[in-house]
């Protein structure tokens, strides 16, 4: 198995691990920090399969910068919402998810 | 010979970043112009397409797989021209309805702009991971919309909005990802070729989810949740522009999955769920419908109602006989079409009651029959499409789903579209009959601009001249 | 595109038009609305005799549109066509009258008017239809434009007959679609041809053909008020008079009931729906609707529901005659699909007048009417008896073709249910006339919004169209052979609907 | 009901990772090559980095729509309803040791990014890179104290923001007098992909110092 | 491949702390360290644009406006415990 591959794996992983704390957390910096680090596993995956034969492809590369910048402007569009949310709320959340079970972070 | 496919991709661009520029509430006049050139430019490309078959574009002079390439064939152009169709009356009644809703303008013109640009250049690709590119735009920008109005209720359904469009486009992307894994190309031409029906499971999962990413996108049921809040909430010219144009642009893309590029793998027994979804879609929405207050979540769960029918065309129309799947193929477009007008008209026409009325609930609109009669008549004809009434464009497209059911011998769907029909005419006339009540002489009531009256007309009607003229659709769609 | 082929064409405009032009008009612009309807309805009844005179002469009318592959719409002036569209062309002018004296002053008109002219359009649609996608199209478009004028008063009685007339008519309509699309399925383009076209699709799809032909009868009986599918119509009288007029005589009713007259006779073929033993149970259910309509309307004080009543007995007089095998109960049938509109409307014009003039509704409040308004009661008087079949009035003359059908069909029990039918309608009309003729006033009128002028006991526009339709009643009764009259015409239909038999 | 949700979906996700991990171990060898098409080509697209004649050349359409959401995110931003406050945010506690480092970094960041952007052509680095150094060095300049939060960008500030976009796009039209969308002439290309990147470098910094410095001091109307 | 292997657990263990730890100062700054494992990663793959890309983009800038916004909500706490 090349390393490429582990990365690969890795990349499966992490996108599990984003889509449960996108879909399972109810504060929404999670759900963002959740949907970042579901882009980066699915970013390993793109270059560590095609790059699994151990030589570097740029096609995915360039195509992860894409993916780069586009999840960046989601995140920042999805920080201002859920900045507007607690000034108006109070909270973090998206109502349907107000289980209050951690107040800590609000 | 002059080529308007990329001409409809930098036309709306141009137009978007020039009104940015402009500044808040601005390029309003721009967006009318540029709007006309594009509906040219999607009808000299019609003209084309029928008269040469399918086009395509390569981009930077590469060709697929290295370049992207554009493609234009019958479906994306039907796609095209239905964009600029509904935009161009939407733009001018945008116009006038924001004048009297200034302070949620601001920058309406360009988020409008790169929506369309997104959705143009969404329906010309032949390249999955340009296409995810076009998703990001048209799901940003859709939920930029989304939150023009501001205040807890619009925000909350953005931001639901935004998550859900964005576990969407992740899932998609996933498939992408795979998909280069395995054949080491994103060109949907270098790939259709490769794919057989022996194909890796691995093609299989991507398939599943591109399909599934994209299914939330378009909000069938039961990933419908976020669609009534955001579509209801919006301004009335936003919730047009998304519930006729935004959805279908995902469904058009599973649409490209499904017949093109996934073929040969997809089976009967998923055809039959996505069926079933529809199904789903269809009654639990209209029952939702009916069970609305507010006169554009009324308007919004008819859109989860009626994505249903779209997907009843995958168990009509797979694993059929050639003759069975063409009419289902040609009822389920002729359907995104139909409903894309009517749509477009509705929500225009809820959000005139509402501003003439200043209010929101349906119980609040009676006496629009006698105030502003253009405006209901316009939403009964809307209405007449979404029930499926002769001789409307929703009557064609049931006619030919349901003509495909019989010779399928799928009774099932027939009595969904039956019941689905009637529930439909059941909320529609919710609306109606509360326009025609009397209502207290003393009642407020604000008079409307032409402007803001004919474009809905406009489309209504377009929605039922489309049963007549369905022929012509279908000929476009047709063409190879 | 030839004039004859625009001519089904323009038919259908000279009503839609005008219809489209009132609901753009302000509503205080009466002269200008009332001269566009008039302008309307005189172009269509003229372009109807020209065409009248055509098909006599053997001319053909048919405009064809192709909609989607294998979707025609067709306008076709055949025979049957040209009975059920100079029906509907005549009462509209009319009523029209009548509806511009009997609406005066009230708020509106617009919207009455319009719809009132798509109502008719969607009829004259029905009738012209050449196919059963056609049919379907008006039929739908007579449910949409027929609703705003049931609802018309806005009260809450009238909203709850408007909804149920809605339950009924679309599921209805919803049920002969899947017919419809069924018989496409099976048999392509189902263009009305006489002697119908079906026959061909035996014995392979038997069984599917009778499904097909239940769906399409659920689907017309609703309009038709076939019992047990009537339920919409005593309801649905809360609509203003002239819309009772017409729904009752031409658009609604008729439409359902002409209808099964088509598939019968020019889908099925009235010879092949008996050899699939089709015919039975329709003459079942139609004589069950004549007696239980004529016992319901005996109970009725309300004198427009008694008259509802009346109208759901008598439509199936149609059915009845179309369900037994024979060409005279088919000449019986369809005549009467004329002789039933003539005198039901001028029944129903006169129920109005005396609301209208009197404010009298009850048939307990009716005493001593005919004294002071005699010419409305002599109308009445002659719509009543042509209802009970006395000659030489129109009703006699269907229930006798009706009746010599049943004895050559071998069908004696039908004579026995015209029999007593006939009989319950002179029991729930002649107390009735009883009453306005004989019995002495002995209190004020409910509510005397039109006094006596000159003699003249009500308004010139409410009087005159009754008495044109009792007048009528009268002369299709009296010179029922003559070449012009509606009895003949059905007797040329009979003879090309059984392909061996020679009137 | 929260925790029947929460180990339903945590199931199917790990058998969705399992699934997943298991299927790309076991992967065909690709049929399509494209990494022998780019280096076959990469004399042909005007620069020598292959990531860059990917990311502004083969699939230069892709980059040019990426500028769009990045634009469209800021926009999303700006068109929400918000409250312009009255003074101009700035960081209260600007320490004076901070101040004085970042009046010496900025000049050299800006001095990085030029670098960054100009080793693009033939080495790691490009646009993007450059972009995101200039953003920092926004974002330092905020966090100091010297430069303040974005309430409303003046016109000059959006025409600034868009002019990446505006110059792609001119670009990519003036290219299709003489033929394809975004096809350079190659004697030209070189040329044309630095006079994109250097107009890029500059929106894009702008932009993602707009996404801080926007929502640094976004608030709602009440 | 043992610095692969290595790697691989940091990174997967970064991203577990930031999206359960209690405390959300904590789970942003998490957040940065994977981004900055994340860069490494990329240089593993032969990939130094990503890896200058996602230090600057992913872990820089995503983390700075993540920083304001934990800032702004625990601002927007205290204004409102009192």
């Amino acid at each position: 198995m090349s390393s490429a591959l582990v990365y690969a794996l890795t990349g499966a992983a992490l996108f599990v691990l984003g889509m449960a704390g996108l879909i399972l957390q109810p504060h929404l910096l999670r759900k963002i920090l959740a949907f970042n680090i579901m882009g980066s596993g699915i970013f390993l995956m793109l270059v560590g399969v095609a790059q699994r034969a151990g030589t570097p492809d740029p096609v995915p590369q360039a195509m992860v910068l894409t993916g780069i910048v586009v999840a960046i402007a989601a995140t920042a569009l999805a920080l201002a919402l859920a900045r507007q949310l607690l000034d108006m709320n109070g909270e973090m959340r998206l109502p349907e998810e107000k289980t209050g079970k951690d107040r800590l972070d609000v | 010979m002059f080529d308007p496919m990329p001409w409809l991709i930098l036309s709306p661009l141009i137009w978007a970043t020039l009104a940015f520029v402009h500044g808040p509430g601005r390029g309003g006049r721009l967006a009318v112009a540029c709007l006309i050139l594009q509906l040219s430019l999607a009808a000299i490309l019609a003209q084309q397409v029928i008269a040469g078959g399918v086009r395509m574009y390569a981009v930077g002079g590469w060709g697929a797989p290295l370049g992207i390439d554009l493609m234009a064939d019958g479906l994306s152009t039907v796609m095209l021209l239905l964009t600029q169709t509904i935009v161009l009356p939407l733009a001018f009644y945008a116009r006038a309805y924001f004048v009297g809703h200034a302070n949620s303008l601001r920058y309406f013109w360009p988020l409008t702009g790169y929506l369309l640009a997104a959705m143009n250049a969404l329906f010309l690709s032949s390249d999955v991971f340009n296409i995810y590119v076009t998703l990001e735009l048209l799901g940003l920008a859709a939920v930029g919309l989304v939150a023009l109005v501001g205040g807890a209720g619009p925000i909350t359904a953005a931001m639901r909005y935004l998550l859900a469009t964005l576990l969407g486009s992740s899932a998609y992307l996933l498939g992408v990802a795979l998909l280069y894994g395995v054949y080491g190309s994103v060109s949907l031409v270098a790939l259709k070729p490769l794919i057989a029906a022996d194909a890796p499971a691995t093609v299989s999962l991507a398939a599943a989810l591109m399909l599934l990413g994209l299914m939330l996108k378009t909000a069938l049921f039961p990933f419908h949740f976020w669609l009534p809040p955001a579509h209801g909430g919006a301004p009335a010219p936003v919730s047009a522009l998304l519930s006729a144009l935004v959805i279908k642009a995902s469904f058009y893309l599973i649409l490209r999955l499904w017949f093109d590029l996934f073929a040969p793998i997809v089976s009967i027994t998923a055809a039959q769920l996505l069926g079933a979804l529809g199904a789903g879609a269809i009654l639990w929405g209209s029952f939702l419908a009916l069970r609305q207050t507010h006169l554009k979540m009324l308007v919004a769960y008819s859109t989860v109602a009626q994505v249903g029918y779209l997907f009843l065309l995958f168990p009509l129309a797979t694993g059929m006989s050639a003759e069975v799947a063409e009419s289902a193929w040609q009822g389920g477009v002729l359907q995104v079409v139909a409903h894309g007008l009517a749509k477009a008209a509705m929500f225009a026409a809820a959000g005139a009651m509402i501003t003439a009325t200043g209010r929101d609930e349906i119980s609040g609109i009676a006496g629009v029959a006698t105030r502003i009669p253009l405006t209901l008549f316009a939403f009964a004809l809307a209405g007449v499409t979404i029930m499926g009434l002769p001789p409307s464009g929703g009557f064609a497209a049931k006619w030919l789903l349901l003509g495909a059911a019989l010779a399928s011998e799928q009774w099932w769907w027939i009595v969904v579209m039956v019941v689905g029909g009637l529930l439909s005419a059941a909320y529609v006339f919710k609306v109606l009959r509360q326009a025609f009540l009397p209502v207290e002489e003393t009642a407020s009531f604000q008079l409307l601009p032409r402007m803001l009256e004919w474009p809905i007309l406009l489309l209504a009607l377009a929605s039922l001249v489309l049963g007549l003229v369905g022929i012509e659709v279908l000929s476009l769609l047709g063409a190879a | 595109m030839n004039f004859n082929e625009t001519l089904p064409l323009l038919v259908l405009l000279s009503s839609l038009l005008p219809g489209l032009i009132i609901f753009a008009l302000p509503d205080e612009r009466h002269g200008l609305r009332s001269l566009i309807n008039m302008v309307g309805s005189t172009l269509q009844l003229l372009l109807i005799v020209y065409m009248l005179r055509g098909v006599m002469h053997g001319e053909e009318y048919i405009y064809h549109f192709t909609i989607l592959p294998g979707l025609d719409l067709v306008f076709k002036a055949d025979a049957l066509a040209m009975l059920f569209v100079p029906l509907s062309a005549a009462l509209w002018f009319l009523t029209t009258l009548y509806a511009i004296g009997y609406l005066e002053g009230s708020p509106h008109r617009n919207r009455f008017f319009g719809f009132f002219s798509l109502c008719v359009t969607a009829t004259i649609g029905v009738a012209m239809a050449g196919n059963l996608f056609t049919f379907f199209v008006f039929y739908e478009l007579l449910t949409l434009s027929t609703y705003p004028l049931v609802v018309h008063r806005g009260t809450e009685q009238a909203m709850r007959a408007g909804q149920v007339y809605l339950t009924y008519t679309l599921g209805g309509g919803a049920l002969l679609l899947v017919g419809i699309v069924w018989l496409y399925g099976l048999a392509g383009q189902v263009e009305f041809t006489h002697g119908g076209v079906l026959a061909v699709l035996w014995p392979e799809y038997t069984s599917q053909l009778r499904v097909i032909f239940f769906l399409l009868i659920a689907g017309l009986g609703v309009k038709a008020a076939l019992v047990p599918l009537h339920g919409w119509l005593p309801l649905a009288m809360v609509a203003p008079a002239p819309v009772s007029a017409l729904l009752h005589a031409v658009a609604v009713v008729k439409a359902g009931v002409f209808g099964i007259v088509r598939v019968v006779y020019d889908v099925y073929g009235v010879e092949f729906s008996q050899s699939l033993h089709l015919l039975m149970p329709l003459a079942v259910m139609a004589s069950v609707t004549i007696i239980w309509g004529s016992l319901r309307a005996l109970f009725q004080d309300d004198l427009k529901r008694r008259l509802a009543y009346s109208t759901i007995s008598q439509v199936s007089y149609i059915a009845l005659g179309v369900a037994i095998f024979g060409p005279m109960a088919t000449v019986g049938g369809v005549v009467h699909l004329v002789h039933q509109g003539i005198m039901k409307i001028t029944l129903f014009f006169c129920a109005g007048n005396y609301a209208e003039t009197l404010g009298v509704h009850k048939i307990s409040e009716m005493d001593g009417v005919g004294r002071r308004m005699p010419w409305t009661t002599a109308a009445f008087t002659v719509g009543a008896f042509g209802m009970i079949g006395l000659p030489p009035l129109a009703g006699f003359i269907s229930k006798w073709y009706l009746g010599l059908g049943a004895l050559e069909a071998q069908m004696p029990w039908v004579i026995a249910i015209l029999l007593a039918s006939s009989l319950l309608n002179a029991a729930y009309f002649l107390p009735v006339l009883y009453r306005a003729w004989f019995q002495p006033r002995t209190e004020a009128w409910p509510e005397e919004q039109i006094p006596m002028q000159n003699g003249r006991e009500t308004a010139w526009l409410l009087l005159v169209p009754p008495l044109a339709t009792a007048v009528a009643t009268m002369l299709v009764g009296l010179f029922a052979s003559s070449t012009l009259s509606p009895l003949t015409w059905a007797k040329m239909i009979a003879a090309r609907e059984y392909l061996y038999w020679m009137p | 009901m929260r925790t029947l949700l929460n180990v339903t979906v945590l199931f199917l996700a790990s058998a969705f990772g399992l699934a997943l991990g298991w299927l790309i171990l076991d992967l065909p060898v690709a049929a399509v090559r494209l990494p022998e098409q780019v280096t076959a080509q990469l004399e042909m697209s005007g620069v020598v980095h292959p990531v860059t004649a990917v990311l502004l050349n083969f699939r230069g359409y892709d980059t040019l729509l990426e500028i769009a959401v990045l634009l469209l995110a800021l926009l999303g931003i700006l068109a929400l309803p918000r409250h312009v406050s009255d003074h101009q945010h700035r960081p209260s506690s600007a320490n004076p040791v901070l101040q004085t480092l970042t009046r010496v970094l900025a000049p050299l960041m800006l001095l990085v990014a030029g670098y960054v952007l100009w080793a693009g052509a033939h080495r790691p680095g490009g646009a993007f890179q450059a972009g995101a150094v200039l953003a920092g060095a926004g974002v330092l300049l905020h966090l100091a104290g010297l430069l303040p939060a974005w309430a409303t960008p003046g016109r000059t500030l959006r025409a600034g923001l868009a002019v990446g976009l505006l110059v792609f796009i001119a670009v990519a039209v003036a290219l299709m007098a003489q033929g394809t969308l975004l096809q350079y002439p190659l004697s030209w290309a070189g040329a044309l992909i630095l006079m994109i990147e250097a107009s890029l470098t500059l929106s894009l910094g702008l932009i993602l110092a707009g996404l801080y410095l926007v929502l640094t001091d976004s608030g709602v109307q009440k | 491949m043992i610095f692969d292997l290595l790697l691989v657990a940091a990174l997967l263990w970064s991203a577990v702390q930031a999206l359960t730890t209690p405390d959300l100062f904590r789970a942003v700054v998490l957040f940065i360290i994977f981004g900055l494992l994340m860069a490494l990663a990329w240089a593993r793959l032969d990939a130094p644009d990503i890896a200058l890309a996602e230090a600057a983009i992913g872990a820089g800038l995503t983390g700075a406006l993540l920083l304001d916004a934990v800032a702004h909500l625990h601002k927007k706490r205290r204004e409102q415990s009192p």
